[in-house]
């Protein structure tokens, strides 16, 4: 069988693929009108369990941009059984986190030890002015619901404990 | 002459002086062009002088750090943690490749090694970054000698790559999953299945673009002989990866060193080029995509049960001691010399990245040729301008 | 690296252990060998870790005669130079981090050279490969320091061509200057920028002009309690106590 | 001759209809060609949709696109030498309705009755090399510079092939006149079966293929496209413009993409006629009044065929170096042509 030249048969590429899109359709998506669904574990948004954290500043003094700012203070909590002592909690007043630093890398979620920081996949949430991309803890807080299960893992992976 | 004032008169002379060297019999003048560093052929902002006789380069010149982060400072301040979320933005289309070889340097100072299905999937999506930089690589090449349909090709599927990364490490372009002692997480479920389809898919694109683009006699034209690098040159400068191989060294890191990898595990190839040109440099390329394609496919069907995370401390602090480890990125040979003093975060981390080699043999090679020569051999010695600046 | 199979298992470093352990590695044996001979006395240290690298230190009038004696011997491959600023930083991290406290920040505050040991503040570090037995090789200079306080080393960028960019950086960043070097230009920074960014006491202004904000720790109760004023420590174990309702 | 449908019509409104014609002539090709190939025939082929929100399907993208660049502020370099810098976008798109001119749409359909309307459009055509080359030396800009002298040089060794491409025509149909080229094709017979009249292209393949690779140069599209050359001179003469002087230079591109269509199908696919025998006509005199409205539509429809394949050329191929172009042309495009009009002539004086 001759060689057929390479001019030729990169004009049957792209016909090819004009033929493909026609028949099956684009393989973009026309963003505003249809949207992908990002994977479960994509990092769109860190949401914040409020009732989970304890102020115990793990993710502020491990985020390399120093991008959570926390504040709380030290209050008494009723005692868990009748007739125990008032406990000592942490109070949580501020928690914010600095979109406009923050590099999604994660950490944070990471060396919570108390389950309080969550990835929502919603990617949504540009903001006009920078000042905004400032989301406190109300905010931190509305993103839970958007928080999907973990996936279950591939044939072979450990259980986590 | 007369219409000129005096200064004019000594900056005109000035220049013909110096353009004199150039041209002695034509008596043209020469012309310096700056292309960059906003120009459509230099990913980022890379500026080249160059000095041309009519289309002819006298001499070109890279002149980089438009974008210098300055990493290597950086990575001082931080725990070894946070290092990987910082230099995966060093060659940001293979960013997972860029924290494999750093872990590994940090492991190598704490002597551990992360389990077995740790390195299976550290080497799989190691692989996929490199798929997903040398298929854009492969689209661009296009783009950069005025073919507008092969970027499409390789966005269209490297998107498909890009989903997987972000399906298993939650990042699509900083995954920041490597830890020390293995990955952050497992593989979700599916995600094996999904990925065998996509390999499929990538050999397809493969094809394509060897059809559109490889095939074309125009292409063909433009790059064969065009940037010729002899292997010793290519040595001194300590080019590394495809453009190495492209002037037929046949040197691969990931088969010519010992590393906690897989790579040791599947049966693959090393391409070589005897040519030496653009051409060489831009075929081994593609040739390497589909062999990637194939260590992922063989990968996957071996991948071992076990934890993904060997027991280390919860806070991290690395023994004092000194550790190179560098690996065959998408770009060539990245590593890292890193200097641990016992303390949570590096003393001192000198990341010797591809690019910055690569680039640098520039000068030398640029010497002669025409104005859109320079587009196609720098398209084929591939820079990414993060991993040049860090 | 020793493919230890106890991956699980964190394997303490400890040097004895490994050289005990270890079998002589002959290849980088002889490469130490083989340099000791060509430059005499030049050869100040070497540091072999079996079957993964070797790090030889020369003097720094040795330092082209080393790069020479390396690529005659098959070392054509050149893969980076760079240099080391041994003196602590004195700005630390930029942060007053609690948990660094524990074993004693006193260890960092003195200067201390790596592998092969050292004199002076800087040290040049550079390294070659032979392509054809995959073995490199790191070389260690000291930088010795005029009496009115500048570096200079040899270039080599007649041996190895590709240090030219290397070496323009590394003039930059630590202010060592390289004699002979064909283009001394600044690489990276702006031709009238001051300083030496990657010396140890150059500070990281990112870091200087904000406060840490993990430096603030939370408010102890206002009436009593002085005790719980610590640190992380105490936020730990505050933690616990209401750790039970979330686990 | 004035019989446009057979209504009369005085001399001031044929004045008129022909101004319009010319503008339709030369716009609409433009526009069709922009969204049918530029928008969606790419976007399809890089299996992607293209415009879809301005319109239907996106189809008034384009008069979106005239609004922002007519709002885009006109910015003149300093260096620039103002006036010829003006002036260059102008001389492009003048020399496109200089060219359409001469194109017979149908039989009564046409502007000027010129018998050299061969050499008036090969000459005219190359008009527009001056605007370009004016743009690219007026603009004060070295990208600009080198694209300018690319385009020169282009445009001068591509105009060769493309007068000798036509050569063989002329000799064939015996006439100089655009009309007469048509009539000859449409009221020819290939070894006296007129099914299909005899179009040019059968004999003249050789000739064809070189005029339309011509072509191709002659608009500076891929692989022929050095002076725009996006990648590496950041698109040459017309990287100062700005506003609707870009939108002039763009409107010209895609023009003068349309009327080379327009003239290659009247040289060698049987312009604006359909083969005669099929309506019994004998000669241009007996063709129906139909055919000034059913004319211009068949060639729209062979101008589209041919920028279609030229498009389709461009979203292919990645460009030549130029002197690899210079080459191809002077060593490939102008012997076969040489050798195409010796092979013509010898035939045509034998038969």
């Amino acid at each position: 069988m001759p060689k057929i030249p390479g001019l030729i048969k990169g004009l049957g590429v792209t016909m090819g693929t004009l033929g493909r899109t026609v028949r099956d359709g684009a393989d973009t998506v026309q963003y505003p009108h249809a949207k992908e669904a990002p994977p479960v574990r994509a990092r769109g948004v860190i949401a914040l369990r409020e009732d989970n954290c304890t102020a115990c500043m793990l993710c502020a003094r491990s985020c390399p941009d120093w991008c959570i700012y926390i504040e709380g203070h030290k209050q008494l909590a009723p005692p868990r059984r009748a007739g125990g002592k008032p406990r000592q909690v942490n109070h949580l007043d501020r928690f914010d986190i600095d979109y406009a630093l923050c590099m999604y890398c994660g950490i944070c979620v990471e060396v919570c030890p108390f389950d309080a920081l969550f990835w929502s996949p919603e990617y949504e949430y540009s903001e006009p002015r920078i000042a905004d991309l400032l989301h406190d803890k109300t905010k931190l807080g509305e993103w839970m619901e958007t928080v999907p299960e973990a996936p279950e893992l591939e044939a072979g992976a450990e259980k986590k404990k | 002459m007369t219409m000129l004032s005096e200064r004019q008169q000594l900056s005109y002379i000035a220049a013909q002086a110096a353009d004199a060297r150039l041209n002695v019999e034509l008596e043209t003048e020469g012309m310096t062009l700056n292309i960059g560093p906003q120009h459509p052929a230099t990913h980022g902002t890379l500026r080249i002088i160059a000095r041309l006789d009519g289309e002819q380069v006298v001499w070109a010149e890279p002149s980089a750090g438009y974008m210098h982060r300055g990493y290597e400072k950086l990575t001082e301040v931080r725990t070894f943690p946070q290092v990987t979320s910082l230099i995966n933005r060093i060659d940001w289309l293979g960013s997972f490749a860029n924290e494999v070889p750093f872990i590994l340097a940090a492991e190598k100072l704490m002597d551990i090694e992360a389990p077995p299905r740790a390195q299976h999937i550290r080497t799989i999506l190691f692989e996929l970054s490199r798929i997903a930089n040398v298929g854009l690589f492969l689209g661009d090449l296009g783009v950069q000698m005025g073919a507008v349909t092969p970027v499409f090709m390789a966005f269209r599927d490297r998107e498909y790559v890009l989903n997987l990364i972000e399906g298993a490490t939650g990042g699509r372009f900083h995954p920041n999953f490597d830890r020390i002692g293995g990955l952050k997480d497992d593989l979700p479920k599916g995600w094996i299945d999904e990925t065998k389809q996509v390999m499929k898919k990538l050999r397809r694109f493969c094809d394509e673009i060897d059809d559109l683009l490889f095939g074309n006699e125009i292409f063909q034209s433009r790059m064969r002989g065009v940037g010729v690098i002899p292997s010793d040159i290519a040595l001194q400068y300590g080019l590394s990866g495809a453009n190495l191989r492209a002037s037929g060294v046949e040197w691969d890191l990931r088969r010519d060193q010992s590393l906690p990898m897989a790579w040791d595990k599947v049966d693959w190839k090393v391409w070589t080029h005897p040519d030496g040109d653009s051409w060489a440099r831009c075929w081994v390329r593609l040739q390497e995509v589909r062999e990637s394609t194939k260590i992922v496919d063989q990968l996957l069907d071996t991948i071992p049960a076990g934890p993904v995370m060997a027991k280390v401390p919860r806070i991290i602090k690395v023994p004092e001691g000194e550790a190179w480890v560098s690996t065959e990125n998408p770009l060539g040979e990245m590593g890292y010399y890193v200097v641990s003093k016992g303390d949570l975060g590096p003393f001192r981390v000198k990341i010797r990245s591809a690019s910055f080699n690569n680039m640098s043999i520039a000068p030398w090679v640029l010497k002669g040729v025409y104005v859109p020569d320079i587009i196609t051999i720098l398209a084929s010695l591939y820079f990414i301008l993060g991993d040049i600046d860090r | 690296m020793q493919r230890s199979q106890s991956w699980s298992a964190v394997v303490p470093l400890s040097d004895t252990d490994v050289e005990a352990s270890a079998s002589p590695d002959e290849l980088r044996d002889g490469i130490v060998a083989a340099l000791t001979s060509d430059l005499g006395d030049g050869v100040v240290d070497s540091h072999v870790v079996s079957g993964d690298d070797v790090w030889v230190r020369v003097a720094a009038e040795s330092w082209v005669a080393a790069g020479q004696a390396l690529h005659r011997r098959g070392f054509t491959y050149f893969c980076f130079l760079s240099a080391i600023d041994w003196m602590p930083s004195p700005y630390g991290r930029g942060e007053d981090d609690p948990s660094a406290d524990d074993d004693g920040d006193d260890t960092v505050d003195e200067m201390r050279s790596g592998y092969t040991g050292g004199d002076t503040r800087f040290q040049l570090l550079a390294r070659v490969v032979d392509p054809q037995r995959h073995v490199g090789v790191t070389l260690k200079a000291d930088v010795p320091e005029a009496a009115d306080g500048s570096l200079a080393m040899p270039t080599w960028v007649p041996v190895y061509a590709g240090a030219n960019w290397h070496e323009r950086e590394t003039a930059e960043m630590f202010g060592i200057a390289f004699i002979g070097h064909p283009d001394p230009r600044k690489m990276y920074l702006p031709g009238d920028f001051e300083g030496h960014p990657l010396r140890k006491d150059f500070p990281l202004l990112a870091r200087m002009v904000k406060p840490w904000p993990g430096i603030v720790d939370v408010e102890p109760m206002p009436e009593k309690d002085e005790a719980a004023e610590g640190g992380t420590a105490d936020d730990n174990a505050t933690g616990e106590t209401d750790g039970g309702a979330t686990s | 001759m004035s019989a446009l449908l057979a209504v009369e019509i005085p001399y001031w409104g044929q004045s008129l209809l022909r101004v319009l014609g010319g503008i339709v002539a030369v716009l609409l090709p433009a526009g069709t060609i922009v969204y049918l190939f530029l928008f969606k025939m790419m976007s399809f082929m890089q299996s992607r949709l293209g415009p879809m929100e301005a319109g239907p399907f996106g189809s008034m993208q384009l008069f979106a696109e005239v609004g922002k660049w007519l709002q885009k502020e006109d910015i003149v370099p300093a260096e620039a030498d103002a006036r010829i810098y003006k002036l260059a976008p102008i001389i492009v798109l003048l020399s496109t309705f200089l060219l359409v001119v001469v194109v017979p749409f149908g039989p009564d359909a046409y502007f000027v009755d010129f018998s050299a309307g061969v050499f008036y459009a090969l000459a005219i055509g190359s008009v527009s090399v001056i605007g370009i080359l004016v743009a690219g030396w007026s603009s004060a800009n070295k990208y600009s510079l080198l694209g300018g002298l690319r385009a020169a040089g282009q445009l001068i060794a591509y105009e060769l092939p493309m007068v000798l491409a036509v050569v063989g025509v002329v000799i064939q149909a015996g006439s100089m006149n655009l009309q007469d080229i048509v009539v000859a094709q449409n009221s020819g017979s290939i070894f006296g079966w007129d099914g299909v009249g005899f179009p040019f292209v059968l004999t003249q393949f050789v000739g064809f293929l070189v005029f339309m690779i011509a072509v191709q140069a002659e608009l500076t599209q891929v692989p022929f496209d050095m002076p725009i050359a996006e990648s590496e001179l950041v698109s040459g003469y017309m990287t100062e413009y700005s506003g609707f002087r870009f939108l002039i230079f763009f409107i010209g591109e895609f023009a003068t993409a349309g009327v080379f269509a327009f003239i290659a199908s009247v040289l060698f696919l049987g312009g604006w006629g359909v083969p005669f025998s099929w309506f019994g006509w004998e000669g241009l005199d007996d063709v129906d009044n139909w055919m000034n409205i059913g004319g211009p539509l068949i060639m729209f429809t062979k101008m589209l065929v041919l920028t279609g394949i030229i498009m389709w050329v461009r979203f292919s191929y990645p460009r030549f170096r130029e002197d690899q172009l210079q080459r191809f042309a002077w060593k490939v495009l102008i012997p076969i042509s040489l050798a195409n009009i010796a092979l013509t002539a010898i035939v045509k004086v034998a038969v």
